[in-house]
Order: C-alpha cells, then structure tokens, then sequence
C-alpha cells in the first residue's frame, strides 16, 4: 500500500547497482568521448567533437553502419521468424516435440568461441563440410544454377572471407545461434493462447490453418513478440562474440563485419583509443534508443489487450 | 632463509607451457630461493598488452611478463617497462652470455634495454614438395628465391591443376610481411616518426603484393583455413612465420614437408627480415630489491643460456641467443632441418617497427585493411593506394598531429 | 478463467491430435522441414563432436569420418617434455580428453563455472525479483522513472563499460576473485524486464490475499510471485546461466592473475596458439565438455518451463 | 431449422468415462436444454455436437446424414462458450464480424484495405447485420470497445451476439447468461425465447440455472454422470420426475425426502401420518416421499393428517419465508414455504404444525425410481398423481 | 467481534468517483451484507475495510481505533475474494494453512523441517483446525489437490475455507458463493449462517444474490452508484425501500412500477381504478406505484378493483407461474405470480383480471423517494404500510 515503503527497499538495490554498474561507466564513457584518454597515459586532453566528426566523416565507419544494419536487419526478421515457425510446428507435433527443441536450443548454449572454430572448419573453402556437400552436387542439374556451376569451376564461396558473404554468413551464424531462445519464448507464449480461442474461431468458420493463424495464434502472441523482437533487436546490435571469434582483427573482410561494438572493443579495448571508443559508445546508443523507442512507440499499444 | 616469488606472466599457454616447464626446474636448481608464480597466460600477443595496460592502471602488474617484438614500444612509452640498463651494469659477464646484437636492439629504446627477446621467428616458405613437383620442383635448390619466381611456379602449379598453389601469410599482425617486404630492400617502415611507404621501395613492396595475390590468384584465407589447406596437401608454397613449424609438422598429412629461405625481391634474397616473438620485460611495480634481483635472474635465465634453448626445443622459435643457437643446438637442427631454415636467416634479422604514439595499433589496423582490400581485389591502382594509405596512417602518427 | 478453460486447454489439443491423425502426410511434411532444419542446426555440433575424436592431421585435412580412425599419433607435448618418441604415442579419443582435462585443470574450471554462474544467478534473482514486483504491482512515486531506466539499461552493452568497469573494481582491490567475476552481473536489467512483464500478469487478488493472511510485501515476492513465476524465472535462469557459463569476455578481462579462478571458456584457450597453430583435439574436446551440463541441465528444465504453471487459483 | 441425432455417443477421457452410450433425438425448431451438476458432461455432449471432441463411439447425424467426419467448421453451428471465447485483440463490432466474414466472404473481399472497396454491399450489409444484433443484445455502444474494456455481463452479451449474428442449422449455448445479473438475465432470458420463436432454429442450450431450463426449454434433458436421466417437457420433469435425483436436482429449495413406509396394503405411513393413497403392494417395505417446498402449508393446529415439527430457521427472501422444521430424530428437515405475513408471528423454537398437502406428493422406491409411476409420459402425467 | 465504522469514505479512481462520503455503522457481532448491481462499488468498500486499498477522504475506525495507517496484514481481518485468489502452487490443504502459519507459528515453527518438530503440538492442532474446516465446507478428500485440479464451485470453497480457518475479528466475503450451483448454494448459505451464530463475529459479505442477502444478514445494505442507498434490515428493505431504486434492485421478478396520478385530495388513480389509501395533497401530480409480483392475484372477473391486462407470456417455474399481463398502451407489462394450478387454464393472448392486492402497493414520488414514507424506519414500518 502507499503508505508502506517497502518499495524502496524492493528499488534501492536494483537502482544502486544499476547506477553503479551500468550508468556510472556510461557517464564516465559519455565524458571520455570528448577527450583522446588512452589506457595508461596520467591525463587526457579535451578534443571537442572531434571523434564524433571522425565517427561520420572516416568511410570505416560508414562501413560499420552499413554492417551493423545489414546485420540487424537479417537476424532480426529471420530469427524472430524462424523461432516463431519453429515453435508453431513443434507445438502442432503429436510426438518428438522434445528432441526438436532441445535440438534448436543446442546453439543457445553452446560456448560461441568453440562453436567459432568449429564454424570456420564447417565453413572451410575446399575441405569444409558445407562446401564439400556442394561439391557432390556438381556435375546433377544444379548445375544449371549459374552461381553452382562457377562454384564446381573455380571453388564455392569463401564464406567466412569473401567481402561479397561475410555479412550473410556471420548473420547466418546469427540467426542459427539466436533463433532457438526465440523458439522457447514463443513455445511459452503458445501455452498461454485459451485452446477455446482455437474452438471458437472453428466454430466461425475458419478452416484453413491460415485463417486460425491470423485470427487467433499472431494477435495472441502480439506481447510475446513484442519482448522477443525488442530483445532480439538489442543483441543483434550488441552482436560482438561471433565478429570477435572470426575475425579478431579488423572486422571480417574489407571491414564488411565491422559492427559497432566491434568497433566500440577495437577502439577502446584492442588499440586502447578509449575516446573514440566512447564516442562510438554514445553514438550506438543514442541509434538503439531511438529505435527502442520508434518501436515501443509503433507496436506498444496494439498488443495489450486488457 | 626467505624466498623471493616473483609474478611471471607469458601468452598462448598452448605453445609455452611446456618450454617453461622445461626450463622450471633448472632456475629452480640454481636460485633455489626464488618462486616464480606463473599468473594467467594470455590468449594472444594483443591481449597481453591490454593486460598489463589494465593492470598498470588497476596497479596489480605482474613482476616479468612477455610481450609481443612490437609492443615493447608502446609499454617503454607509458613507463611501465623498466629500463633493463641498471641490471645489466651490475652484470660482469652480461654480452658473454652471447645475446645477439640485433637481437638486443629489438629491445632497445632510446639507448636503453628495455626487453630482451625470448624467443624469436623470422618468415619462411613452407613447401609440400608433392605438390611443388607437379611444377617440376623435386629438389631445394629448385625453390624459388625471387617473388617473381613464385609467380612463375604458381602459373606452373595452376597449370597442373593445382587450383590453390600458394598462401602469403599478410595477415600476420597485419603489417609483419609488409614490413618484411620493406626490410627486403633493406628499408625501415617507420623512422622516426614517418611512415616510409611514401617512398619507392614502399611502391615496389604493394606491387610485389599485388602481382603476387594476381599472379597466384591467391584467396583470402584465414590462418586456421590457410593452414588447414597446405596441411590437407591443396597448396603448394606457404609463406609464414617459422614459429608454425610444430603445428605444421604436428597436423599435416601424408607429404613432404620443406622449409627454404624466404624468397626476396631479387636474386640474392632479402636484405634484412622483421622479427618475430616476443621479449621479457621487466614491468615489476615493486620497490623491493630483493623482487626486482630475483625478477631479473629469472628474465636474465630464460632469454640466455640453457634456459633459452628450451625455446627451439619446444617450439619453432629460435632461441634469441647466439650461443643457444650455435653451440647448444647442433644436433638439434641437423635433426630437425625444417626449423633450421630461420636460423640461416639469423643474419637477416631486423626490427619488428611498431608506429609511435597512441594511436599506434589503429595505424597497424589501417594497414591490415589495406592490405586485405589487395587481397580481395578492393583495391588494384597500387600508386593510388599508397597515397592513400601513407596519408591515413600518417595522419594518426604523432607528428603530424 | 474458469477451470473449463483449463481442462479445454487438454481437450483442444486432443482434437487438434484427432486432425493431425486424418492429416498424417501433413505430419510427415511437418517433420521432415524440422528435420533439415535439424540437420543445419546439428552440423557444427557434429563437427565438434567429431573432432574431439579426432587427431590433429585428421582434423586439419578433414579425413577420417566421424570418430577418426583412433590410429596412435605422437603427443608433441610429451616428447617435448625429454620421452621418447615411442612412448609418447597415444590415440586421439583418449588423448583428447585427457588433455582437456589434464592440462586445463577442467574440473577445477567447471567447479569455478558453477559457482560463478550459481551465484550470479542467485543474487541476480535476489535482486531483480523486488525491483521487478515494485515495479510491476507496487504503485509509487517515480516508478515510470525507473522502469525508463531499467529500459535503458537494457541497450548498454558491456563491452563499452567494460574498462570503466574493470577499473572501478581493481580500484576496490577486487579484480582477479570470484567477487570480480560476480559482482558487475549482480544487477540483470534483463532479468527485471523480463519478470515485471510475468508479474504484471499475476492477478492483483493473488497479492491482496497474501496481504489478508499475513503476508509482509517481503514475504509476498518469495513465497507468492516467485513461486507463480516459475515459467519466466526459468526462462530467465535458462538466459542467465547459457550467458554467464559461456562468457569469454568479462572472465578474461577481470582474471589476468590467478589460473584458478577460470571459468568453463577460458579452458578453450589454453589451446590457443592463433597463428602458430591451435591444438583443436583437445579444445573440441573441452567444448563438448563444457555445453553437456547446459544440456542436461535443459533436458530438466524444458518440461517445466513450457508448462509452466497457469494461473489457475483464479477465476 | 435442423433434426439433430445422437446414437449411442460415449466419450472417455484417459480412464474416467464422461459420457455413457447416450441418445438424444433432438427435433427440427426445438429448444432443448441439457441441465444437470458440474461436470456431469454436459459441455462434453454439447461438444461433440459441434464437432469440437469426437466421441469414442456413436454417431452423430444432422438432418439425417452423419456428421463424425465432418469437422466443425463445416457444419454450420454457432455456438457460445462457456468461457466467452472472444478475440481480445478485435473489437466488439468486429468480434460479431468474424464469423460473417469467414463464411460470407470470399479471400479476396477480407482483404484489409482493398476488401471494403471490392464489395461495398456486401460490407455494408454485413454491418448492418452486426449493427442489427448489437440492438437486440443491448450492446450497440460497446461496438468499438475490446472485450478486455467490457464488464462479465457485457462480454457474454458479445459472445451472444457472435453467435446470433449468424444463420447457423443450429444454436448450441453453454451457459451463455450464467454471468450476468438477476435483472439482465431475466431480460436476455425473454430476448433468446424470443429470437427462438422468431427464427424457429434448433436450440441446444446448457445450463445450471434450473429457472432458465425450466421457462425457456421445449423439452429439457437432465443429465448426471454421464447418462441422461430424463428427457421431458419441463413441467412433467418438476412435476413427474422419473428418478429420485431428478427430483432432488430440479426445484429450489430442494424437495423435502421423507423416509416413508409401504406396508402389506400398500398403505404409506410417512412421518407419523398415514397417506390415503396407496401404492401396490409390491413396494412393501421402505419408500421415499418427496413433498416440494410449496405444495406444504401451515396448519393451525395438529390433527391425523398434519406433520409436527419444530422450526430451526427462517428464510425470508421478502416474497415468500422458507420455514426449516425439525421433524423427529431420524427423519431429518422439512422446508415449508410460507407467505411472509402468515408466518410472520413464528419464531425460531416454536412448534409448527404443516397441513395436509395442497399439491402432490412423489413416491420412490429404495432404488430411487419413481414409484407406481412406471410408464410415465409427460402427458399421461395426472394419471399418476397421488394426492394425499 | 468488532464493530467497524467507516466515516465520509470516499474514492475516486483518476477521475471516476466510485464511492461518494459512505457512511456506515458495523455493529460488533452482525452480519451485514452489501448489496448492489455490478459496478457500483461494492468490492471497492470492502478493500477499503480490509486496508487493501485506500480511500482518498475519510477514516476506517475499528473497534474505536482508526486503522487508515494499519496495513492490511495488521488488521487481522479475513477476506474472500470474488476472484478466490488461491496459491496455485500450494495444495488445498496447504493454502489454508498458510493464513495460520503466518499468524500463529514464530518464524522458527515456520522453517520447513525443523519447524514440525520445533512445534509438533501446534503444527497438529492447525492440521486439526485445518481438517475441520475442510469438513464442513465438503472439501477433504481435495485437501492434497493443487487448485488446478478442482472445478470453480471447489475452488471457491476452498477460498471460503482459507478465510474460515482463522478467527480473525472480522470476515469479508466478497461473492463467496456466485460459482456455487443452486444446491450447493443454498447448503453454504446455512453453513455461513451457522457459522456466524457460533463464533458471533462481525461479518460483512457483498453480494448480488438477493436471496443471499434477505436470507442470512442481519442488516443489509444497498449500494447504488457509490452511495449506500438504504441500510436496514432485509425485511424492512424488502417491505419498505426508501427509494424506487431499492424496490427495483430488490425482487424477484422485479416489483411492478406502474404510473399513478394523485389528485389534489391526495386520491391515487392507477391503470384505471382508484386506491383507497391517500397520500398528502403535496405529491399532486404524478407518482409511480410500486406492486409486488407476489401481492397480486388472479380475479374471477372485472371489478372496480381489478386491473385488466392480456397474457403476453407466461414463465413457469415448477413451483411458481409467472405471468406477464400487457395492461394498456402506456403503462407497460404486469407480472404476475401464480400458483401452477391456479393458472393451468390460461393461455398467451387470453384476457386476465388481477384482483385486489393482497398485499401494499408503495409509492414513489418523482424524485423516485417513497412517497408518505419520510422518516420511515424499519420499526416504524407498519404506519407507512399502505393498503390498496
Ligand atoms: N480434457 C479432459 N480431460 C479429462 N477430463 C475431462 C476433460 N474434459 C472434461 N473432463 C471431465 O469430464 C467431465 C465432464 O466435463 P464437462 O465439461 O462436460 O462438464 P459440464 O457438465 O459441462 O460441467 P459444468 O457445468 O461445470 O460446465 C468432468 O468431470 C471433467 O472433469
Ligand atoms: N483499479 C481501478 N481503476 C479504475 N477503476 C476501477 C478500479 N477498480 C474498480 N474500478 C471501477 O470502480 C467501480 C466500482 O468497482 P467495484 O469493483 O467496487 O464494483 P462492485 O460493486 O464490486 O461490482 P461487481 O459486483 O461487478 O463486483 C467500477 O465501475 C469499476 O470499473
Ligand atoms: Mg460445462
Ligand atoms: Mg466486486
């Protein structure tokens, strides 16, 4: 009630921590970004805007942009996609629901340096086993396909170091990592949909799965995926581990994965230029607040219902 | 009586382990009153600099660590490495020990030893002569000397159906075969506080690239995929540092492997190569003489004498001291002939150059992104390209700030 | 909801399984899309498995099947050591593991992993439960404020605090220490998003007839809203503990002294050489090791956490 | 207007048998309620009319052809659940809208925008038909509300709606007033007689509230566990009920069971007073005597055919008082209904004395069948009624 | 036993007023009941009363002590709630124990092994407690189930039980018996009376039954859009509401309301006939005139004291017939109630006289306030009472 103040008990340690954790280092960031500080020098001159401007001017950083929305821009749609089919299919199984899933949840939590390597073997010009595969396909109708018959001429793509794959494949190995956990929200979500709602839309008429998708399962996983879009969208712009585990220098060919918490790690961690690295920092949250906020702004107020 | 522990820290656990614990015991026999406390290795030469970075800052810097030939530089900048000058006055017998010049130089800064190497590569070519024979090459003296040289064999080898015949290894560090190129004319990258790649020798050092990545249709590999295709026998000629000897040798299959001298821009060879590996350093926060002796026998032990032989026993380095190499090891190179290759090349050896100021390792990271953009064919005008190139990294080098 | 929804909950599905019986081609067709989809999400594990039994040559040229042909292979590390070449022979499988657990004390590491995970996952809950039930149930001044934060705690990555951070904590003398490794995750913004989301569903009578038995505020969080929220905590501890177990980061930037205090990953890189060559035998290996108890751990978890527990004490 | 047939339906779930070989002939226009305790399966069997459940034996068959395989969208019901069922994301308007759009329109005339504009009349008239119903529902400001902004009553009246927005061979209701309260339920009470009589559909109607059942059914089929106890026009149900339980389950308060005796005449004896009309003598021995509340009435004073008791309780529920009389050891309660004034000068622990019988008493055997009642139909009812 | 006594409570929730400055006297030991439609502020109140939610103006005073700052789990009340709000995760049994652990065991008696043998006597006497309870609301054999398993009615029992276990010094129930079918209903009905005679404590029980409220409260009280409209006894509300409001909220079927007209000597014409009762000359003009379904009866034929009307329906209730008479163009429809027998012979569309009230006629003036009733209490009742 109003009068107990047992909220603040309940807030104060949350709020101290997040202060203290969180907000603190952002602030102390948010002042480093005006000054060239570097780790282990005694002071740090004041430098303006000047990173800032070096942030919008420098084409490596347009190349960051670029990376950072392409990768988005895959995972997002394709993870929240594929959990959602995922979890509609294994929720419409009459048996072996439970192998699928914890199938789709192995990427989830397996450590991503070791899945890194593995990927980079699987992924292996010549000697990996996806272009491998490929190749057994030469010499069939595929052949037809342009694109495979160059592949059996010369050699496959080389996913991981072609500047022209790179970012599909690191979003690939995004999505392959990521969409499992979405899965497993939306299985939840899926056991909370009223089994009458199903009957009802039956009884009014609607025949083809379709129809019951659109009137019942999308409109009542409407929270669901507002939570699982919001997340989704916030790790794949703080995707760093994968980009990190390929390409510990540089950000993948021709700076195509330069994403920007790699480039927030390279600046501010790998070449110790914490400024800019700061800079970086408050450019990439002012760009996931805004667009927290377009979307909470967009699709909020539809879902709730009550 | 009271024994000394001193903090010791080193990189990549996988390839030193073993050679400290080679060398351990013998420290251990001679200075029974030290304890050297092994903290945690670090995963790459980058990572050990941002460590001792941090913990210079945190104030929690280990007694002796090892760090990467080009960060030395940056570590002696920041005062956090110590000058080793003190040390060696109080040494009677200090060159005796047999410490290479060049050697001693990479550790040098402003007239004083700061880092004394432990242990050291230089590139090399790696050959799979089953391969190299589909191009007519059955024998060492046959190998190509010349980058020109290498092309031809590649047009050969591609001929034969070799779809993959060579890999230069540019992307060690980012700018380590850049610099070998540059040194090859016997040209440093860096003097001073300018980037040399302004100059002739820096043009003919791209275009040498470029023909190269052009001529052998070289693709963009990663290391692990690069090594992974000469162990699996596709490519022909590798180009790398020696220090990937044991692993080679340790993973490849059903060949023969050859290691040659690194071919150079003419006849002759290279003029001079850039080092690799790393050095000791003393960066001890202690005030504590008898922490500071101990940590110096123990740095002083491991870069010369027995102690550093271990280096070449255990690894494909070479030990970065002239007697380990000449007397200790004998044997050991006649039986192992592939990591002899870098020996012969001792005379070559020259600074592995890092760019001063802050904004160093952003510098290198240009470079790198250079030199990839050549690989991938992002760039081809090689005259444009160094313009380019020399005004960015220059522009992040202190003097024109 | 009335109990019929409940039991329609079952009956539905019943009859959803009388439409898959007449429709058993779609079925079939149901399964083979998540088999393929399987098969993709299953390669790399299988490339993993497969080379934890493998020898270094048949990993790096690719031969060899699924377990290898478990031929002897010299261990480097051993002749290194001053054996003798014959007495160094030793067959992948057995080498592989051995090592993962030898060399990186593994155990020791998993040991570390547990507590680490466990207690940050602890605290976490302690912590973000309170602030998720104000801020979902309790009505006071600035709550709107704090949520705003907790929203905007939520987009900072860690990576840019990272320094800060780690700088903050040795000025307090507590870098290398579990302390060090706990301490910057005791505060899950995350896990406060999340479960205020749960509790806003829970019914406000729930929490008024705790508060008629007797129930202090305090006594309401632990025994009524974290017991309803089972499903959402586990789905949360599920985010945790994959997150914590498997960092790399924070662990390798926070313990540069003491092996001791490594946790699961940081085994992987005692088999680091980068360019000089990973030994990739053993590190599969320890990658296997590491994810198996995630998995068993899912294994238990899943029945409950899909289930859950429907809010049936209500009308 | 649709004849619905149930051969021999039962229905397990797991091992606990819900429905047992139950028929059920329900005739075209008919308004027939399915009334029994919860969970005697009475939304099982409204279910498996509708093709939601499909039963483990027994056919059903909608003017006359077989339905089993036909499944539930395809054979025009409307039906209200029990839990409202409403898509909480749509409107009011559009909730009653759904079930017109899925089956009146074709994929291409839903589409969102283009949809409207495609096939103008046909939108326009589909609105009407919603508006239409939305005024006999009293709902027509609520149109463009979500369910979630609605009070209980005020979402059944929707639920209502969706369903009778429609012209489905037949309505199938599962308690559809039971939220609402005693005034709007009487209202939708005459609301549904009515849209009954107006459209002449078959009605299958659920429910527990026993008034609803007994003013609004044609026929009313009482069931309890599982079987179907008696299926009959209400009023022979109140007033010849075939079974003991029906008797029990049907009228409020309760009917009074009294412990009677047969004896080798026939002659019942029943709470110290022997009853003039007799049974045949084949029912010797112990007898159940089922008096209702309204058919007792006060004496003034003892004589052979009065009952004594003492009075434990009053009800006062302002029209009529429920007198609770304690009658004897091991006979139990008797509740008498009585007219607030004639009772108004008795108090708790007076003697009461209850009058010859004005209605008629039910007699049941120990098997609780009805007594001397075999063969009762509801229109050879006053053939069997004993007047005491 | 407590008496509770709410002063000039009011409470808005953001604009919306819910409750207007109540005013209300609970007196140690009764057992009042709330009453009113849906929505007008019922549950509302009682949170107020039980410290779950808090009024904007006002004091809650407690046996004389004024508790606005004591939380809810001080007060030592015990609530039902419309909603049951059981633990899900806790067993039957163990969700009506938890109110007794809380309040009787130390936090050491409480640890979840230790705690049993610590205090092995009191955890067996709240077990008894516990069983007892459980016996008397019929729920025993669920004591092991978790609420999920149980039906509505079964859940609100155990809501009831939770609230019965404790001797708190007052009981709130809000609707503790709406999902209870009727038989159910009216066996708790007389557990809850009994239960308040044997422990004496003060209830306060909201409901929208009418038959809950007349049967068992001591007092009632009818709530109307926030204010409490008449407090009194139920006889008294039911024979004499204050207000038309009361006369049509309270009844079932719902008093009749027929248009009068008084003239200037106060003389009451209605539907054509003249009653002998007068009101004071000042109510000239027109007047509503209230008549109780019940107080009517069925004429033989048409007299000067008899209303005509035509059979639009009738409603047969088993032990009841209600007849629904259309009397003239604006004046609106007449229910009637009727014994079955006396009504057998009539059918929708005959022609029906309604005789001489047998019962009092009430009226309302404009304002909708009993007219000749000012000052009327429920003792007082007699004087006002009116006959036809
Ligand atoms: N899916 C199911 N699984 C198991 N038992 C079920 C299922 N559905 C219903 N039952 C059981 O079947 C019986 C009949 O259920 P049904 O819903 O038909 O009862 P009902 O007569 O409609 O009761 P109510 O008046 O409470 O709605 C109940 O005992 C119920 O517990
Ligand atoms: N938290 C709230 N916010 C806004 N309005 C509220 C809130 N709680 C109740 N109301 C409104 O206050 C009024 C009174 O609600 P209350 O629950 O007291 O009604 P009630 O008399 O108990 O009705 P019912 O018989 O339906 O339970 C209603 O109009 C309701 O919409
Ligand atoms: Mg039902
Ligand atoms: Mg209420």
């Amino acid at each position: 009630m109003a009068r107990s103040r047992a909220h603040v008990w309940f807030v104060a340690p949350a709020v101290t921590l997040m202060f203290v954790i969180l907000i603190l280092p952002i602030l102390i960031a948010a002042v480093l970004s005006f000054t060239d500080y570097s780790l282990g020098n005694d002071g740090a001159q004041y430098v303006g805007l000047k990173n800032y401007e070096r942030i919008f001017t420098r084409s490596t950083y347009e190349k960051m942009f670029i990376a950072t929305f392409t990768y988005v821009g895959v995972v997002v749609p394709l993870s929240v996609g594929l959990g959602l089919g995922a979890a509609l299919l294994i929720n419409s199984l009459k048996r072996f629901g439970d192998l699928y899933k914890t199938i789709y949840f192995l990427p989830v939590m397996a450590a991503l340096l070791a899945m890194a390597i593995v990927w980079e073997f699987a992924l292996h010009p010549t000697i990996g086993i996806v272009n491998k595969t490929l190749a057994t396909g030469c010499g069939t109708v595929l052949e037809h396909w342009a694109w495979y018959a160059q592949g059996c001429a010369k050699t496959f793509p080389l996913w991981l170091t072609d500047r022209n794959y790179a970012i599909w494949t690191v979003a690939f190995i995004g999505v392959w990592q990521g969409f499992g956990f979405n899965m497993v929200l939306y299985l939840a979500g899926l056991t909370s949909v009223p089994r009458e709602l199903y009957q009802a839309a039956e009884m009014d008429g609607a025949r083809t799965g379709w129809d019951r998708f659109r009137l019942v399962t999308w409109p009542m996983l409407g929270p669901t995926t507002v939570f699982v879009v919001t997340i989704t969208c916030i790790r794949s712009f703080q995707v760093f581990d994968t980009v990190e585990a390929f390409y510990p220098q540089g950000g993948g060919p021709s700076k195509s994965v330069y994403v920007m918490m790699f480039a927030i790690y390279e600046k501010a961690i790998q070449q110790n230029l914490m400024g800019i690295g700061a800079a970086i920092t408050v450019v990439f949250l002012g760009f996931v607040m805004f667009l927290t906020l377009m979307q909470r702004w967009l699709v909020e107020r539809r879902v709730h219902y009550s | 009586e009271d024994k000394v522990t001193i903090e010791f820290a080193y990189p990549y656990s996988h390839l030193f382990d073993v050679t400290y614990e080679k060398i351990l015991p013998k420290f251990y026999a001679q200075h029974p009153n030290i304890e050297v406390k092994m903290r945690a290795t670090y995963e790459s030469y980058e990572d050990g600099t941002n460590t001792i970075l941090r913990e210079a800052v945190a104030g929690n810097l280990p007694d002796v660590t090892m760090q990467g030939l080009n960060r030395q530089a940056i570590l002696v900048e920041k005062g956090i490495a110590k000058s080793l000058e003190p040390f060696i006055a109080k040494e009677a017998d200090f060159a005796k020990d047999g410490y290479h010049k060049a050697m001693l130089d990479l550790g040098t800064f402003g007239g004083q030893v700061h880092g004394l190497p432990f242990s050291v590569s230089l590139p090399v070519g790696y050959y799979n002569m089953e391969v190299m024979e589909k191009a007519g090459i059955t024998d060492v003296s046959q190998l190509p000397k010349t980058w020109d040289e290498v092309v031809e064999v590649c047009g050969k080898l591609r001929e034969a159906g070799v779809k993959n015949p060579m890999f230069w290894g540019w992307n060690i560090t980012g700018n380590w075969f850049l610099q070998a190129l540059m040194w090859s004319q016997d040209k440093p990258t860096v003097e001073g506080a300018d980037f040399t790649l302004d100059e002739p020798e820096g043009l003919t050092a791209l275009n040498t690239m470029n023909d190269l990545f052009d001529g052998c249709e070289m693709q963009n590999l990663e290391w692990k995929a690069a090594l992974a295709s000469f162990a699996s026998g596709e490519i022909g000629m590798m180009y790398w540092s020696t220090s990937a000897v044991g692993a080679v040798e340790r993973s490849m299959g059903d060949f023969t492997l050859m290691t040659n001298e690194y071919p150079g821009l003419v006849e002759g060879g290279p003029k001079g190569l850039p080092a690799g590996g790393n050095s000791a350093m003393l960066v001890s926060a202690s005030d504590d003489p008898a922490v500071l002796d101990a940590a110096w026998k123990w740095l002083k032990f491991i870069t010369s004498g027995e102690g550093a032989a271990d280096v070449a026993r255990t690894t494909g380095y070479m030990p970065p001291n002239q007697a380990a190499n000449e007397i200790i090891l004998k044997d050991f190179y006649d039986q192992n002939p592939a990591k002899a290759t870098a020996v012969r090349q001792l005379p070559l050896l020259r600074e592995w150059q890092a760019y001063p100021g802050d904004n160093g390792l952003a510098a290198t990271q240009v470079i790198y992104d250079a030199l990839e953009g050549i690989v991938t064919g992002e760039y081809d005008d090689m005259e444009e390209l160094q313009e380019e190139l020399t005004e960015e990294v220059q522009d992040l080098l202190p003097s024109s700030s | 909801m009335s109990d019929a929804t409940a039991t329609a909950a079952v009956r539905e599905r019943s009859s959803d399984d009388q439409f898959v019986l007449r429709w058993s081609s779609r079925e079939a067709l149901k399964h083979a899309v998540l088999i393929v989809g399987a098969l993709i999400v299953l390669l790399p594990f299988y490339v993993m498995l497969s080379y934890s039994f493998k020898s270094p040559s048949e990993i790096m040229t690719n031969t060899g099947g699924l377990i290898g042909l478990q031929e002897p292979f010299r261990d480097d590390y051993c002749v290194k050591l001053g054996n003798a070449a014959e007495d160094c022979m030793v067959t992948p499988v057995i080498y592989n593991y051995t090592t993962a657990f030898g060399k990186a004390p593994l155990l020791r590491y998993l040991f570390n992993g547990a507590v680490v995970t466990a207690s940050i996952f602890f605290i976490q809950v302690l912590i973000a439960l309170p602030c998720a039930y104000a801020l979902a149930k309790l009505k006071w001044w600035g709550r709107e404020f704090v949520f705003s934060m907790v929203l905007f705690c939520l987009l900072i990555p860690v990576h840019a605090i990272a320094l800060p951070l780690y700088i903050m904590l040795s000025k307090l003398g507590l870098t290398n220490s579990y302390a060090a490794l706990v301490i910057p995750w005791t505060i899950s913004v995350f896990g406060i998003f999340l479960m205020r989301q749960f509790f806003m569903t829970v019914p406000d009578d729930l929490i008024d007839a705790a508060r008629m038995d007797g129930m202090n505020e305090f006594a309401i969080i632990w025994k009524v809203m974290l017991p309803t929220a089972v499903p959402a905590l586990l789905a949360f501890a599920i985010f945790s503990v994959v997150a914590h177990w498997n960092d790399y980061f924070w662990p390798r930037i926070v313990i540069t002294g003491n092996r001791e205090l490594f946790t699961p990953p940081l085994g992987l890189r005692e088999f680091k050489g980068d360019a000089d060559g990973d030994n990739f035998g053993p590190m599969m290996a320890t990658a296997t090791i590491i994810v198996t108890p995630l998995i068993v751990a899912f294994l238990i978890a899943q029945r409950r956490f899909i289930e859950g527990i429907t809010l049936s004490g209500m009308k | 207007m649709a004849t619905i047939t149930l051969t021999r339906i039962s229905k397990s779930f797991g091992a606990t048998r819900v429905l047992n070989d139950i028929d059920l002939d329900i005739q075209a226009g008919e308004f027939l309620t399915l009334v029994g305790p919860s969970g005697c399966g009475k939304s099982t069997l409204l279910r498996i009319l509708a093709g939601l459940e499909e039963p483990n034996t027994g056919e059903v068959r909608i003017d006359g052809r077989t339905v089993n395989a036909v499944r539930a969208a395809d054979r025009n019901l409307a039906m209200v659940f029990q839990s409202y069922a409403l898509y909480p994301h749509l409107t009011v308007a559009e909730n009653m809208m759904t079930p017109l759009r899925l089956r009146d329109l074709s994929w291409r005339e839903r589409l969102p925008v283009a949809g409207p504009l495609l096939a103008r009349a046909k939108h326009k008239s589909l609105r009407a038909q919603v508006e239409e119903t939305a005024r006999i529902l009293e709902i027509e400001p609520l149109l463009q509300r979500k369910p979630g902004q609605l009070s209980g009553g005020q979402r059944q009246r929707v639920a209502l709606g969706r369903a009778m927005v429609r012209k489905p061979v037949a309505f199938l209701m599962d308690e559809p007033l039971s939220n609402l309260d005693a005034a709007l339920r009487v209202h939708m009470r005459s609301e549904l007689a009515e849209l009954h009589s107006d459209l002449g559909t078959t009605f299958v109607y659920v429910t527990h509230d026993q008034a609803e059942a007994l003013t609004m059914s044609t026929r009313m089929a009482v069931m309890m566990d599982g079987d179907i106890l008696q299926l009959d026009s209400p009023q022979a149900i109140y007033e010849n009920p075939s079974d003991i339980r029906v008797a029990q389950f049907i009228g409020s308060p309760k009917i009074n069971i009294l412990p009677g005796d047969v004896d080798s005449d026939g002659r019942i004896s029943v709470a110290g007073m022997t009853l003039a009309r007799r049974v045949s003598a084949a029912n010797r021995g112990a007898i159940s005597v089922g008096l209702r509340p309204e058919n007792l009435k006060l004496a003034k004073g003892s004589s052979a055919e009065t009952i004594e008791g003492t009075l434990v309780y009053r009800e006062n529920l302002g029209s009529d008082l429920y007198l609770h009389l304690a009658i004897g050891e091991n006979i139990g309660r008797l509740i008498v209904r009585a007219a607030p004034h004639e009772a108004s000068g008795l108090n708790v622990g007076d003697q009461v004395f209850v009058e010859r019988l004005r209605g008629e008493a039910i007699f049941f055997g120990a098997d609780g069948k009805r007594v001397g009642a075999a063969g009762l139909k509801s229109n050879g009812a006053d053939a069997a009624r004993a007047v005491a």
